[in-house]
């Protein structure tokens, strides 16, 4: 084997005492071969990956196992020995490429540098050098973005410029860690499309790390699911979609969304799919609103005369990729921001002559709320969960929070021992609970969730996604749902609006979309999300699981 | 040190090379000594302790090569040395003595009021007879006007230069003579950084003297006194001018190191209480005050015994008219107590005790003491410090501190002239508001009267009896210039208390 | 503002100060330091032999002894009970200096960072301006002009502390203005002032901390400053400051603990105050937490 | 106009409220001042009469608003005004003083930076250590002195004691004669002038003062570099370069240390506006004839013209150094350059 990962233990030494993160894992890699790592947040992907590189943390040390590279034994070597390997032998590409660059130094310098570094260049050569490696990942024009700073690039760009830092020395194995995380779907499928390709042409080996299943599908000859720092089970993509031996793959098959499916059939067993209340008369009214930034040169149109109505009980669905407008527009529905023209009316009154600072006192403050697209980021770090339900009862309600809290608590499946918590001792998910919870303490008509589930794992989305549809029948309140991903805005929503560029490009019923897009850009949309082989196969394993 | 140059340290600024310059400050007083001539000068003599002072009996001649007063006694006329010569090589000219003493009656500030003392008041007084003939029309005759014609503020000037460098709007050259002195002295300023050194190179052709042994002597501002004493202790200076008392108490008796520790004559430092505040109009109160100080400690931990002690005296009445000599006061509580009581003030009061913070190397431990004493007997005193641009209006001008240290020291070394300037009421340096009509009459008739008028005596004991009863200032101790010297020798101690290089044998 | 202090929230932060002591000893060492010097602040004036103000001039300028543990100083007062009774006074200063410019550095970079705009720019014109100053020259010209009074030190130095606050107030709300967890308390109803003091202006505390303790340290070398060139407190009044400045004269004639003693207790106390600010620091801060 | 000659010109537009602010400040200030320095410079002796004279050529004898006027039309074409103590134009005393203060704190900064950098990268580089440890309860022990007191005790040991230090007699011992003035810096000046005895006689003298000031300087420098060293070092793209085989040098100075000099550059800032005004200690302390020693003489004395001029050269200095910061931070750091 060209690596063979055996029984690699990886333990950090904290504060609380040693974790161990990695426990006995092992895999291997023929050359040529792509490797998906798939698993949820925290089962030691990433961890798993650094030890291959033996770039873990101080703190951290491989408390066990063997890697062995092209024969040579890794944990063996000394550091700088190490240093040698990496970059020609072994590179890694890591996500949030704009982090992962120098951000005050030309990209085309640090190709050069990585160049020089494994004398693959001299100081005369490395320019064209550079170049050349920049334009193996097709960046447009070279010569000229080899003197940009990653700044001056946009995260596409800058994920090709990392992978030509990975490339540049040709090394014979290449480690992805979720490299499209933070890349909008389109720009996803071409920077993998593109790794998948150089690799191929290369005859290199990879290991792709993710946690989307459909990606590790599509790219992968062979996948290893990890849960909790150990392998539960490995094989070939379509093997293990087919038929998932392990229970936690089944359960990871199940949730992630794909078409077909009911908000309920992601659940492990499946559940009924909540009723989806009939739409009743409208709620909310949108019309041409429009928001610009700024003035004069630096002006910019966020917003661009966009309408919609959202009815009672209805679920409206707002996709797009990233800055089209879509959390402008909510926090202008929202009062949060001033629109620069257009109305926005609930029950037929204008909402935009209460100002957006003053709006906290107006009286429909309470029927407008929100569900944040982070929920770390959204829930006051110094406030309990209890306290942060409890804020919108005392200031909005004539409640008193006492019960109240409870009652929210249990309406969204927050155990009640959980609500002297703070954000920091809460897991992801509960952190979503308190977070719609607080949303649905003041009683609102119309709730915008921002992406809800967007910072989750798929099995806890799937759980929150079935909340959510579980509590807009039991409450009938009416939801705008904000998303890039039109297979989750599925899920939930009755009609689908796809925004680009601050411009409503194709609206209609959430089924109509998906099937028959009218706009190329929607269909592009689509196209790039991808599917797990299973969904495609029209899950007959699943199915039968479900029995 | 070698090659006959001397290194000075002082702690203060030399801010002027023009002494009559409204605005030079103290430290500059010694460019006046060492760069420029006066008429006449006072003598040199040999202190007990075998170190120099200079002989306030003998005046003797510098550019002025004899004088006498006329018959009437209407004017006095010197005869100019027919050699003298300024640092240019030009005559000294009877024309430059007038020039340089209109200067100084006519600029106004401080060289117009030292003149004012001689009796030197306006440029009609002042004649050049012929080249080397000038002539004093006095307005009355006085005892001081020829002793202040040795005082650093009566240099004569090299006037030709002078009016060359004048303007219409500066028609006395004080922009220039601020920075290039022009006169005739032992040394010339050959370089001056204000705030970092004043250097003086000899002048090899003085004619009002022997020409000085030393040739460069370099004046080095060392704001830091602790600084000062240990490049003193190091010897990498062969003078320490005005050194704390502590140290040169210290410093005294030390292997190569000489302190010249001299009282300052015609000088006391005294506890001022001041007549407009409500208790002190009280003598009684006074009194009780100049009991309660406790001398002997303010004297050894504010002076290290440097100075001549100013209380003990044995008698109310003075056996001679020697001053300052001591009070008749000493530290007795019980007497204090007693006193207040009879006064009326048992319980005591508040008062406001003030300092100069620019003083306060010998005020503060003084000031402390005194508090400290003062609330033995229920005086509740506070000090305050005020800092030094706040101090001379605060003390002199408006004379409105309560209780404060006081320091005056007349460089005429008359008793009559320091009741002039420190007991008459509305007088600079009576920061008591003090007025006693006897004193008033008294000071008046003796000021100009020579001493050994018969009269003089008896006005003057007269006149240290009431100050002693009355004690409008209590005098706490004579201070004395320290002074150390090392490798060199001819230090000698002025009234003016400033360097004078002139006889430096390095 | 809530009502009570859920016992988990005690519970964790008591394990996780104690986990921070424990893991730094020198964290440790400053709390030990300054919670003496606070005890000594306190009792100061019980646990000193002699009384700091009488002097006595016999036994004046006497080298540390079984009697007199500091020496005495050249009034024959007692060095020991001067340092001990000077912590208050300096303590007072500090913590009065750093708690005025505190909460008004605090408020105005509070409220320039969270509305911006022409708030914004006049405040930070203001601090500009302050800033443009020398720091200590404008302490000493504030304490020329007005005084030398322990009021007058004290606004001294809160004036040229307060820009340190305004800025790091100021950064720290701007990054939190538009959190996500503000726009939920906009939503919740509170208004833009409620926002800012209950939900935003408690999480920028933390960094505050660590420059209160850091600014405490300084106020003291500040005041000491002032004394050394004649502008702090009055004497007899025994202050760290004054005593090292008045004793620094006396080191070149080898009577060094006049100097040295204050000089230690004054640099002690700034350690402390310096290495508190640390730990603070290692406590507040969120990463450091599990 | 370039973007870069843009942002310069906007920093400066952007420092002069705070210098309008500066001048109305120190003008009301001054005049806050204790004491009449008419009747301070009349002299002990003065008269009613001479005292009056003195105000009304000081000018002090008009209303504030007018004297304010009048301070602002010489301030614009440039006249500080007459130094009152030292009897010399302001404009000429400071240009004299300051290079002492600069030559001064720019030795002290430079030696501050020698030492704190490298302690602060090798604290951070070994997080935790007892490097880190010592670094740390170094810097804080340098921090913790008075300035004034650690220039006495280093003059007592290593001149009095010792005798290794020369005499603290400011810039230069008398058996020197100052160089010739091209930069105002002696020790630069002597070696133009070919002399290097006299450079390393200006030398020596820096080296107490220049310690002393630099001791209370390390602590923020060193922080502030292993607080940022430490944020680079666990940032992204440090991981990046370590994983493409990059060296340790390399990564930590070449990457993780390029970075972190922003926030070192500010502090760098803030320090060397924070030594100008310890400065008045120090120089007080060594004799050394910088604006420091001048500013508290002034101050004393009531000095307006003096204590004005001082406070305006040093806020300019400070609106220079911002400037200087700017231009420093838009080399080092290209996402400055836009906008
Ligand atoms: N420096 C560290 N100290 C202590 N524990 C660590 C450290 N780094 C990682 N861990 C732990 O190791 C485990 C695995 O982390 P790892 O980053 O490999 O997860 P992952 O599978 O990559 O998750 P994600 O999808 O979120 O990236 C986690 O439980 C994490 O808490
Ligand atoms: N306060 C602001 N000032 C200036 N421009 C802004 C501001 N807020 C948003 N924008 C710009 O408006 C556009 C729309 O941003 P918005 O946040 O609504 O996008 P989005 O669709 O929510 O994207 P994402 O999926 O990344 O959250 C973007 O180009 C963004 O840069
Ligand atoms: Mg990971
Ligand atoms: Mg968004
Ligand atoms: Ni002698």
């Amino acid at each position: 084997m060209f690596l063979d990962v055996q029984d690699l233990s990886v333990s950090f030494s904290t504060r609380r005492g040693t974790v161990d993160a990695v426990r006995g894992v092992s895999f291997s890699l023929a050359k040529g071969e792509t490797l998906g790592i798939v698993g949820e947040s925290g089962s030691g992907k990433s961890v798993s990956s650094y030890a291959v590189m033996r770039i873990l943390e101080r703190s951290g040390r491989i408390a066990g196992g063997r890697i062995t590279f092209d024969g040579i034994d890794l944990t063996a070597m000394s550091d700088r020995e190490m240093r040698e390997l990496r970059g020609r032998e072994i590179s890694m590409v890591f996500q949030n490429p704009r982090a992962a660059l120098n951000p005050i130094r030309k990209v085309g310098h640090q190709i050069e540098d990585v160049l020089r570094r494994h004398n693959r260049a001299t100081r005369s050569t490395a320019k064209a050098k550079a170049i050349e490696a920049l334009r193996a990942v097709r960046i447009a024009d070279p010569e000229a973005r080899y003197d940009a700073y990653p700044f001056e690039l946009s995260g596409g760009m800058c994920q090709r410029v990392v992978i030509a830092i990975a490339l540049a020395c040709d090394p014979r194995l290449l480690i992805a860690d979720e490299p499209t995380t933070g890349l909008d779907v389109t720009t996803q499928k071409v920077v993998m499309d593109l790794l998948a390709e150089l690799t191929k042409s290369r005859g290199m080996s990879s290991i792709l790390i993710t946690h989307d299943l459909g990606l590790a599908a599509e790219y992968c000859d062979k996948i290893v699911v990890m849960k909790d720092g150990a392998v539960v089970e490995a094989g070939d993509p379509k093997a293990l979609f087919a038929d998932p031996r392990h229970a936690y793959t089944r359960r990871l098959i199940r949730a992630t969304p794909r078409p077909g499916a009911e908000v309920g059939d992601l659940l492990e067993p499946p559940a009924p799919s909540p009723v989806r209340p009939v739409p009743g008369a409208p709620l909310l009214q949108v019309r041409n609103l429009r928001k610009v930034f700024g003035r004069g040169a630096s002006e910019s149109v966020a917003v661009d005369g966009i309408s919609f109505v959202i009815r009672e009980g209805e679920t409206l669905g707002l996709v797009g990729e990233s800055g089209c407008g879509k959390s402008t527009t909510s926090a202008m529905i929202m009062r949060l921001l001033d629109p620069t023209g257009g109305e926005i009316l609930l029950d037929g009154r204008p909402l935009t002559d209460t100002p957006a600072a003053k709006f906290s006192r107006d009286p429909r403050r309470g029927s407008l709320q929100m569900v944040f697209q982070d929920a770390t980021d959204s829930i006051n770090p110094r406030f309990t969960a209890r306290q942060a339900i409890a804020d919108p009862i005392r200031r909005l309600t004539d409640e008193r929070p006492a019960g109240r809290v409870e009652e929210l608590a249990a309406q969204v499946g927050l155990p009640l021992t959980l609500l002297d918590r703070f954000p920091h001792q809460l897991s992801g998910g509960q952190k979503a609970r308190v977070g719609i919870a607080r949303a649905l303490a003041s009683r609102p008509r119309l709730l915008i969730l921002d992406e809800p589930t967007a910072a989750l794992d798929v099995s806890i989305q799937a759980i929150v996604l079935n909340l959510l549809a579980e509590l807009r029948a039991k409450l009938g309140v009416s939801y705008l749902f904000v998303s890039h991903d039109l297979h989750v805005v599925r899920l939930l929503c009755d009609r689908v609006i796809v925004m680009r560029e601050g411009r409503v490009v194709e609206e209609g019923t959430a089924e109509a979309v998906m099937r028959a897009p009218s706009d190329p850009y929607t269909r592009s949309l689509l196209d790039a999300t991808p599917m797990p082989p299973a969904a495609i196969a029209a899950t007959p394993a699943l199915a039968k699981a479900a029995e | 040190a070698s090659n006959g140059t001397v290194v000075v340290a002082m702690g203060q600024t030399i801010n002027s090379l023009d002494i009559h310059r409204s605005g030079t400050n103290r430290p500059s007083y010694q460019v006046a000594v060492n760069a420029y001539d006066r008429l006449v000068s006072f003598g040199t003599k040999t202190l007990p302790d075998g170190s120099l002072s200079y002989d306030y009996s003998v005046i003797e001649p510098e550019i002025a090569e004899s004088w006498e007063t006329t018959e009437d006694g209407s004017a006095i006329i010197f005869k100019l040395r027919r050699d003298g010569k300024f640092w240019d090589g030009s005559p000294i000219t009877a024309e430059d003595v007038k020039w340089s003493f209109d200067r100084a009656v006519t600029l106004g500030g401080f060289p117009t009021v030292q003149m004012k003392a001689g009796s030197l008041e306006k440029p009609e007084q002042f004649e050049a007879v012929d080249e080397f003939t000038f002539k004093i029309h006095t307005i009355r005759p006085s005892k001081l006007t020829v002793p202040d014609l040795a005082v650093p503020v009566a240099i004569v000037i090299n006037s030709k230069l002078a009016k060359a460098n004048a303007t219409t709007d500066d028609p006395w050259a004080t922009e220039y003579l601020h920075k290039t002195p022009a006169g005739s002295g032992a040394f010339k300023v050959a370089r001056w950084e204000p705030g970092q050194q004043l250097v003086y190179e000899r002048n090899d052709a003085w004619t009002s003297g022997p020409v000085p042994e030393v040739k460069r002597v370099i004046v080095r501002e060392v704001p830091s006194q602790a600084t000062r004493r240990a490049l003193f202790e190091r010897g990498d200076i062969q003078v320490s001018f005005d050194i704390p008392n502590k140290d040169a108490k210290e410093l005294s008796g030390t292997d190569g190191m000489t302190i010249h520790s001299t009282p300052i004559e015609n000088a006391i430092y005294c506890l001022c209480p001041n007549l407009t505040f409500e208790p002190f109009k009280d003598k009684k109160v006074r009194q009780a005050i100049a009991w309660s100080v406790p001398y002997a400690d303010i004297f050894q931990t504010a002076a290290y015994e440097r100075g001549v002690p100013m209380w003990g005296g044995s008698s109310a009445t003075p056996a001679d008219i020697a001053w300052p000599q001591p009070f008749p006061y000493s530290t007795d509580l019980d007497k204090a107590k007693a006193l207040l009581e009879e006064a009326g003030y048992k319980d005591g009061f508040e008062v406001p005790l003030s300092i100069a913070l620019d003083q306060s190397d010998w005020m503060e431990p003084t000031a402390l003491l005194v508090q400290e004493n003062l609330a033995k007997i229920n005086i509740k005193a506070t000090i305050e410090k005020i800092p030094g641009a706040n101090w001379r209006t605060a003390s002199l001008v408006e004379k409105r501190l309560p209780l404060h240290l006081e320091t005056f020291g007349g460089w005429l070394n008359y008793p009559c002239y320091y009741f002039f300037w420190a007991y008459l009421e509305g007088h600079l340096f009576n920061s008591s508001n003090y007025r006693n009509e006897e004193i008033e009459t008294l000071t008046n008739e003796t000021l100009h009267i020579p001493v050994d008028h018969p009269d003089y005596a008896p006005k003057i004991k007269r006149m240290i009896e009431i100050v002693w009863d009355e004690v409008p200032r209590i005098a706490l101790f004579q201070p004395a210039l320290n002074v150390g010297t090392r490798d060199m020798s001819g230090y000698e101690y002025w009234f003016h208390r400033q360097l004078d290089a002139r006889g430096f044998e390095a | 503002m809530s009502a009570t202090t859920p016992e988990t929230r005690e519970r964790g932060f008591l394990d996780h100060v104690i986990y921070v002591l424990s893991e730094n000893p020198i964290t440790a060492i400053a709390f030990a330091l300054f919670a003496t010097i606070v005890l000594v602040a306190v009792f100061g004036p019980i646990l000193a032999p002699y009384d700091p103000m009488e002097s006595n001039a016999a036994r004046a300028l006497q080298p540390p002894s079984a009697d007199h543990w500091f020496g005495t100083d050249n009034l024959g007062r007692d060095v020991f009970s001067r340092v001990l009774i000077a912590t208050r006074l300096d303590l007072m200063i500090s913590v009065a200096a750093v708690a005025l410019s505190f909460v008004v550095g605090a408020a105005i970079g509070s409220a320039a960072g969270y509305w911006g705009g022409w708030i914004d720019a006049v405040t930070g014109r203001f601090v500009d301006t302050i800033m443009a100053f020398p720091l200590f020259v404008l302490a000493m010209g504030i304490v020329a002009a007005m005084g030398n009074t322990v009021e007058n030190i004290i606004y001294a130095t809160a004036i040229i502390n307060l820009p340190f606050y305004a800025r790091v107030a100021r950064a720290e709300v701007r990054i939190r203005r538009n959190a996500g967890f503000a726009q939920a308390a906009r939503l919740s109803g509170n208004t833009d002032i409620q926002v800012l003091a209950f939900h935003i202006f408690p999480n920028a505390l933390p960094p505050m901390m660590v420059q209160i303790s850091l600014n405490m340290g300084w106020a003291i070398l500040n005041a000491a400053g002032l004394s050394f060139i004649g502008l702090g407190v009055r004497p007899p009044t025994a202050e760290w400051g004054i005593m090292v400045a008045e004793g620094a004269n006396f080191v070149v004639s080898g009577e060094w603990w006049l100097a040295f003693f204050p000089g230690l207790a004054l640099m002690t106390a700034v350690f402390a105050f310096n290495l508190l600010g640390d730990g603070l620091r290692d406590i507040f801060d969120p990463r450091q937490r599990t | 106009m370039g973007p870069r000659t843009k942002l310069v010109l906007y920093r400066t537009l952007q420092a002069l409220p705070a210098l309008v602010g500066v001048v109305i400040v120190s003008f009301i200030l001054t005049r806050m001042l204790p004491g009449d320095p008419a009747a301070y410079f009349a002299g002990p002796a003065a008269t009613e009469a001479s005292i009056a004279e003195i105000r009304a050529t000081m000018g002090l004898d008009r209303s504030l608003p007018v004297q304010f006027l009048h301070y602002v039309q010489d301030l614009v074409v440039g006249d500080l005004g007459n130094s009152l103590s030292t009897g010399q134009p302001v404009v000429e005393e400071l240009t004299r003083r300051l290079p002492a203060s600069l030559e001064l704190t720019l030795t002290a900064l430079l030696l501050s930076c020698a030492i704190a950098l490298p302690l602060g990268i090798a604290a951070a580089v070994h997080q935790g250590s007892w490097i880190d440890h010592a670094c740390r309860g170094l810097v804080t022990a340098g921090v913790s002195l008075p300035t004034f007191f650690t220039g006495i005790v280093l003059v007592y040991v290593f001149y009095y004691l010792l005798g290794w230090a020369p005499s603290p007699l400011g810039r230069l011992d008398f058996v020197y004669l100052s160089p010739p003035e091209v930069t105002g810096f002696y020790v630069i000046d002597a070696l133009l002038d070919g002399d290097v005895e006299t450079a390393r006689g200006a030398l020596s003298q820096l080296v107490l003062p220049a310690t002393t000031l630099a001791l209370f300087t390390l602590a923020p420098l060193a922080r502030m570099a292993r607080a940022a060293m430490l944020q680079a070092l666990s940032s992204d793209y440090v991981r990046t370069a370590r994983a493409a085989g990059l060296g340790e040098g390399q990564v930590v100075l070449g990457y993780a240390f390029q970075n972190a000099m922003l926030p070192v550059v500010t502090t760098l800032g803030m320090v060397f506006s924070f030594m100008l005004g310890a400065n008045v200690l120090v120089e007080k302390v060594f004799s050394w004839p910088g604006i420091g020693s001048y500013a508290v003489e002034a101050l004393v004395v009531s000095d307006y013209a003096a204590v004005q001029g001082f406070v305006l050269a040093m806020a300019i200095l400070f609106v220079l150094l911002n400037l200087a910061i700017d231009i420093i931070y838009t080399l080092v750091d290209p996402r400055t350059r836009e906008g």
